[in-house]
């Protein structure tokens, strides 16, 4: 049997989404035992791609070659069956069952009754827990998985993708809710996994993680191939001048904010819930971007969520302009000039069937109201089209469905519903996860130029550059509690670690 | 209210503390069927200082009804009253009364005359089914005689249409059936020009006549309907189509004698009705359980009834045509 | 769910899903035509109006919930309420057997507000258990139908009425609603399928032009996002299923009103004819999807079933099988438009 | 959706909310004891048990599709179908009105595996609609509802039965599946409940200890999920609409053994008595969410309903009312379980 060079390959695929061609003749070629990734902007196709090889999507032509052999996926199935297994950019649990369901969902270990084959709950048990002592993970087999938070959700799926035993693991941006901790356990599974001669394709858009567990990188853009490259021929500005097509001169753009008077006080803000937020008390000024740090799980977005009226609290006061305001919901929250672009932008963000124009407005319908209780279509109609110029939206049409667009430029319109709010506090959960350097620097220079016009930011961020190079203060949260603010030029991420540790035994 | 109560004093009339009075379970077949609230109210009244009754809905469905009767035996009712949802069922309701003992009173649905003997405690109270259809059709057999116009196309041919009721109803069937062959029999040939369920209801009726009068036009001869719901559903698409005005006339013909039948035979629309009569129906069930229930063999002094074949008594129909409306009130 | 197809094929066969309802629709008509060519006319057209206005209202009352993603099967037991309702304020003096012997007669336009503010509060009961309690809608009103028509029940059969079916209608009340109509001859139009017109119209404006609609959009798209939005989702779900109550309660007034008559068991089962035809017209279970044009097609087309089998003297039986089917195979092929192509 | 309470106050209100159907259980036969203390005996148990048998069949078939996140509204005229169909093949030799004038004795298993076998069908077909052809469940089971009611009304009036109820069924079949008991007495047992319980517990073993099972769960919890885990989401839905129809089936032939015949009529709305039994029981109508036990339960709570009431004397009307409300009241208490606290 003849090597071959390549595990896998996949030959000039193409894709058509009406309005979009996802995929243009791209071509992808896998090394056995090597980590490959995929780069590019947001919506360049990565996702598309993979759902190819993993038969969600049928590529309209195109081949693709395991060991050599040209092979057919019509289903998930097929692509498990050939060795081929993946882990989801959006998270697919069934939260009502418990973990192990989860893990061996499609491929439940049965014992033989008679003639009967009957779930086999204990090997099913063991099995579980061998493979989460294997992989360094502590998850608890029989635990419901929709207690649990999200980067546990995300361990299970990245167990669960690498207990196929698959010879190539796709890995659609693993780490964006992972912690710290889990990140090194997830390179270190992908360590061992290379020593067994797995590959992984691997996506991402934190470039340091690319730089430091790649062999190869193979870059892509408007559904094109860019090309391949080894990963030590490449540095963070040569992949971002690949991805963006220009270079990017800076990371963050430049900001001089001149922080005003105080728009918002809380004071002792705590959780009914014990394992939620307690005695936060913070002030943001006008004009100022007060960024949230911490590990996840550290209730940030309990805490922020709370602020918007979408979670209940127990004891606290919020002030705003000095006076003191109950909010209750989202609608108070509306009426006091905050807006909340949210963490999950699936689950809370999109509505996905409905178009980017209804998508846009929805925050703010009231501001097209006319005396008549009709709608004025046409301004809405320009609003919408303003902003998705404005944001450098990438779409067919204003009246395409969102569920189409890629996940980057869905967090666009969303910063475009809350922008026509006009809101002076933009409270912002993990705005860039997920998001391409291109678009990131967009998303930061409308954040800039919000501040620059007098309105002040909350930002929860994991990536600690982000919060160091955009934040003017930093205030960081350990186990629901407030654990310091920093302030001034010279903060490093120790600090910032240091903090959001403090209070764990 | 036509139903019981849970206090027994209200559905008894006058309680009297030194005479108990026995229970009556009273099973019908469907509580909303018009003809059947006037039999259950009857049986109310007739009941007033004789008689508890518990009167129960089957709600057109045989299961549900059997669930009632093994409630009424497990209550220990002292006879039961029961117009079947479905006759064929009887069989079974009468082997249970056996076993406990409890006589039976059937009314207004005949069970087979198999069942009908496998006990002595068994009796029916009820009209011959197949008598309302001959009567609706003798209805028009006179107008046809008494006006020639009629025969629209004069082929001497009686050209129907016929709105029936929920497929499967023993009534459904046996009117559909026997106004047709009542016509034949008095030598005039009939040509059902359309026929289709409108499942006892005024609005289908409507809609499904308003269809046949497009289709078939000024074919239509004369109207059919089970029921007079079905007949007046009838008359208002007739109404649409300009008949009852200006000398377009078609006739329509009913059973029930419901308020809203006979008020449109006052005003000239409806040609004729059958009265189903509830009154009578409700009272000698009652009668005829009360007397079984205290162990007498029902007889015309005990029950007020003539009993035919030792087991059954037959409350005739009645044509009601606008002459004799009074008769119906 | 493959598409391997040339892009030509697949342009024709997208054209044919976008439109499938449409084509169902001619398709019946012509079908139809074929068997019977007289059922080409001006008078069954007439005919299949008349008799899909009050479906086309009480669809349009489901096709609010539909799109907030719930489902209201109240909605017959409502229709008869409301039936029920204004007949039995609505008989004449000569009648023998009035609901209200003395009643004297009241503006017409009053008990039609009663029936219709009935509904409407039905309706807000729906809302406040679906939205305050978490009810699923599918339970919520299902609880709701089985206790309305207990309700009915005993209005009905409240002395003197005894449930005899209420007849005796003013002749005023049953031809403005009823059989009334403008212009003559083969150009009239009855008065209900103007009612009907401006009702959808209406309803039309409220889905596409207002804020309530644009939310209802949103609730049945994703209610998370809705709440984060500071929609005020409990508010827009009482109005929701209150006007949908109400458009039963008009609806019930109108059958009453073409019928000349009421019983407690009208309106039996509209709910789901109501559903197929909304369903069958586009509008998804799953919310988020719907529109009035949609909505007026799907019960077209079963006002075209039922007049047109009727009308070429199909069995009943075989009205029956025909219907099921035609209800599977017209949302089997409106579905392809939305099925995300893979 | 809010909670402010005291955490111990909110202990005691989960621990009811978690077991809030067996309460409303326990309060139904307690308040209708305290009204009629003669309610309480061995008697009642005995009728209520008899009376749930076929509807917790029929609801266990239910809670197979609601599982998935689908609904089934054809389960009621299947029950009729399958009464029918069984009843027409099981009459004695001396009966005047056969449905087959010249068929001989069958053994018993024969008609009745025709009738389970073409309530299977039936849901093959349902399960194909919904899995190959992408038609929502609501919609492809109300297409078949209708159908099968075509069907079924075809078949009863051939010739020479002409939709006449059938009857004079065999007193073997009667006796075991109908009325037939063992033990004696107060212990006796009826072969109904006996088959209902062997039913339940086959049921919960596919529930919770199978692949077909667990893959429901995944399927309604999460169809994504399943479909990327490799399941195979069309063949779980076509065994899983096959499985309800055949307990449908099941339960149609054991209606007409107890009632001793059967017509097309029977089975009338059954299904949404199904879908309210098993969401009282705690099965979301969402998918996902359900367990053998808690169907069983809702079951119950709907027959001391309609057994007790009726005991009582309530009127047919009230009980409506009655009912409705505690449809409502009873699954308002338990969605409290699921509501994410916030
Ligand atoms: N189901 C679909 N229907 C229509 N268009 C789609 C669909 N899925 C993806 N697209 C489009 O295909 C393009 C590629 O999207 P894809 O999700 O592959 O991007 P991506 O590179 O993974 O981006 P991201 O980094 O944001 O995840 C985008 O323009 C997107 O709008
Ligand atoms: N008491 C709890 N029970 C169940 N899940 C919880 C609880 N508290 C937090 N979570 C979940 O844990 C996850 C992380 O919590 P949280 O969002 O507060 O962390 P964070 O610091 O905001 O992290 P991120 O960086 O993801 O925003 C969330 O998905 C949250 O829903
Ligand atoms: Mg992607
Ligand atoms: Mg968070």
């Amino acid at each position: 049997m003849p090597e071959n060079k390549f595990i896998l390959e996949m030959n000039n695929v193409s894709k058509d989404f009406p309005g979009v061609k996802a995929l243009d003749d791209v071509t992808l070629q896998v090394r056995p035992g090597t980590v490959h990734s995929l780069m590019g902007e947001n919506g360049a196709g990565k996702s598309t791609l993979m759902k190819c090889l993993f038969g969600i999507y049928s590529p309209d032509a195109g081949e693709i070659l395991l060991n050599g052999q040209k092979i057919e996926i019509n289903s998930s199935r097929d692509a498990l069956d050939q060795g081929i297994s993946m882990i989801h950019q959006e998270l697919h649990p069934v939260p009502r069952r418990n973990v192990m369901e989860n893990l061996w969902l499609g491929r439940f270990p049965v014992k033989s009754v008679g003639p009967i084959k009957l779930i086999d709950d204990k090997r099913m048990y063991q099995d579980s827990i061998a493979l989460f002592e294997d992989l360094g993970m502590d998850l608890d087999p029989h635990v419901l998985v929709g207690s649990l938070s999200v980067s546990k959700i995300q361990s299970i799926e990245i167990a669960k993708a690498v207990s196929y035993q698959a010879k190539v693991i796709v890995m659609d941006e693993p780490t964006s809710s992972l912690t710290g901790t889990e990140v090194d356990q997830l390179f270190k599974i992908i360590q061992s996994l290379k020593s067994r001669g797995v590959s992984i394709i691997y996506i991402s858009h934190k470039i340091e993680e690319i730089l430091a567990i790649s062999d190869e990188v193979t870059i892509m853009r408007d559904g094109k191939r860019i090309g391949s490259w080894l990963a030590s021929e490449l540095t963070t500005d040569s992949i971002i001048s690949k991805m963006v097509g220009r270079d990017l001169t800076q990371r963050f753009p430049e900001h001089h904010n001149i922080p005003g008077e105080t728009v918002l006080r809380v004071e002792g803000l705590t959780s009914p819930f014990s394992k939620a937020f307690k005695d936060v008390s913070f002030d943001l000024r006008q004009g100022e971007i007060l960024g949230i740090g911490g590990l996840v799980g550290a209730q940030r977005t309990e805490l922020i969520e709370a602020l918007f009226g979408l979670r209940t609290v127990s004891s606290g006061k919020i002030f705003i302009k000095g006076k003191q305001v109950k909010i209750k919901s989202p609608m108070d929250a509306k009426k006091h000039k905050i807006a909340l672009l949210t963490e999950e932008r699936r689950a809370t963000g999109i509505f996905p069937v409905l178009p980017i124009v209804e998508n846009t407005v929805m925050a703010n319908m009231i501001r097209y109201a006319s005396p008549y209780f009709l709608l004025k279509q046409l301004p809405m109609k320009q609003d919408v089209q303003q902003k998705i110029a404005r944001l450098h939206i990438k779409t067919p049409s204003s009246e395409t469905q969102i569920k189409n667009l890629s996940g980057g430029n869905q967090q666009k319109v969303l910063i475009a519903r809350w922008l026509l709010t006009e809101p002076e506090i933009l409270m912002l959960d993990e705005p860039t996860r997920g998001i391409d350097v291109g678009a990131k620097f967009e998303i930061y220079s409308i954040i800039a130029d919000l501040v620059q016009q007098g309105k002040s930011i909350i930002m929860i961020s994991s990536e600690m550059p982000e919060l160091i190079g955009m934040s003017d203060r930093i205030m960081v949260m350990c186990e629901g509690r407030l654990s310091g603010i920093l302030e001034g030029k010279n903060r490093t991420e120790e600090d910032i670690m240091h903090l959001a540790t403090k209070f764990m035994v | 209210g036509a139903s019981s109560s849970p206090a027994p004093s209200s559905s008894s009339g006058t309680p009297s503390a030194s005479e108990k009075q026995p229970t009556i379970g009273v099973a019908i077949y469907k509580f909303d069927d018009t003809f059947m609230t006037g039999v259950r109210n009857a049986i109310s009244t007739a009941a007033q200082g004789k008689a508890t009754v518990d009167i129960v809905d089957g709600q057109n469905s045989q299961p549900t009804q059997n669930d009632k009767i093994d409630l009424f035996l497990n209550k220990k009712v002292n006879a039961l009253a029961i117009n079947p949802v479905d006759l064929t069922a009887a069989g079974v309701i009468i082997d249970k009364a056996k076993a406990a003992n409890t006589p039976v009173v059937f009314f207004n649905r005949e069970p087979m005359a198999s069942d009908m003997q496998k006990w002595d405690k068994v009796y029916y109270v009820g009209a011959k089914a197949e008598e309302s259809g001959i009567m609706q059709g003798q209805i028009l057999v006179d107008y046809w005689k008494a006006h020639p116009e009629m025969d629209k196309n004069k082929d001497g041919t009686m050209d129907v249409v016929i709105l029936t009721g929920e497929p499967g109803h023993p009534d459904a069937i046996a009117r559909t059936k026997f106004s047709v062959q009542a016509i034949q029999d008095a030598g005039i040939k009939v040509n059902i020009l359309a026929q289709d369920t409108a499942m006892w209801d005024r609005s289908k009726a409507q809609d499904k006549m308003a269809a046949f009068l497009g289709a078939q036009g000024e074919k239509i001869e004369a109207v059919l309907g089970n029921n007079d719901d079905m007949a007046l559903g009838a008359i208002e698409a007739l109404k649409a189509k300009g008949y009852f005005a200006n000398n377009k006339f078609m006739p329509v013909v009913g059973v029930d004698a419901t308020a809203p039948g006979l008020q449109a035979l006052k005003d000239g629309t409806l040609l004729g009705t059958v009265l189903n009569d509830a009154k009578n129906q409700g009272t000698a069930t009652l009668n005829l359980a009360v007397a079984l229930s205290k162990g007498l063999t029902p007889s015309k002094d005990n029950a007020g009834y003539e009993i035919t074949d030792g087991k059954y008594v037959w409350v005739p129909y009645k044509k009601i045509l606008k002459a004799n409306m009074a008769d119906a009130q | 769910m493959k598409t391997n197809n040339a892009t030509n094929a697949n342009r024709v066969g997208s054209f044919f899903f976008q439109y499938a309802i449409y084509f169902v629709l001619v398709f019946l008509v012509l079908g139809i035509t074929a068997i019977d060519p007289s059922f080409w006319s001006i008078n069954s057209l007439h005919d299949i109006l008349l008799q899909s206005s009050t479906r086309a209202i009480i669809a349009l009352g489901a096709a609010f919930v539909l799109i907030t993603g719930g489902v209201d099967l109240s909605a017959g037991r409502m229709v008869g309420f409301a039936a029920v309702l204004s007949a039995s304020m609505l008989q004449i003096q000569e009648y023998s057997h009035r609901f209200y012997p003395g009643l004297p007669d009241l503006p017409l336009w009053v008990p039609v507000l009663i029936a219709i503010f009935v509904g409407l509060l039905v309706g807000l009961i729906n809302g406040v258990i679906v939205s305050r309690f978490s009810v699923p809608p599918f339970i919520a009103t299902l609880g709701s139908m089985v206790a309305v028509l207990g309700l009915n029940s005993l209005y009905f059969d409240m002395k003197p009425n005894q449930s005899q079916p209420i007849g005796g209608l003013r002749p005023d009340f049953t031809s403005t609603l009823g059989s009334g109509y403008i212009g003559s001859g083969v150009y009239s139009i009855p008065y209900i399928v103007i009612i009907a017109l401006l009702v959808a119209g209406l309803v039309w404006v409220i889905f596409n032009k207002t804020i309530l609609g644009k939310s209802m959009y949103a609730i049945g798209g994703n209610i998370q996002a809705a709440i984060v939005s500071g929609i005020n989702v409990k508010r827009v779900l009482l109005y929701v299923y209150a006007a949908a109550g109400a458009l039963y309660g008009l609806a019930g007034v109108m059958e009453a009103a073409r019928t000349g008559g009421a019983t407690s068991s009208y309106g039996n089962m509209y709910e789901l004819d109501a559903i197929a035809a909304c369903v069958v017209g586009g509008v998804s279970t799953a919310g988020g999807i719907g529109t009035v044009p949609g909505v007026l097609v799907g019960v077209l087309i079963f006002g075209v079933i039922n007049y047109g089998l009727t009308y070429i003297g199909v069995s009943p039986y075989w009205q029956l099988i025909i219907k099921g089917l035609i209800i599977i195979v017209a949302v089997a092929f409106d579905i392809r438009k939305y099925l995300t192509k893979k």
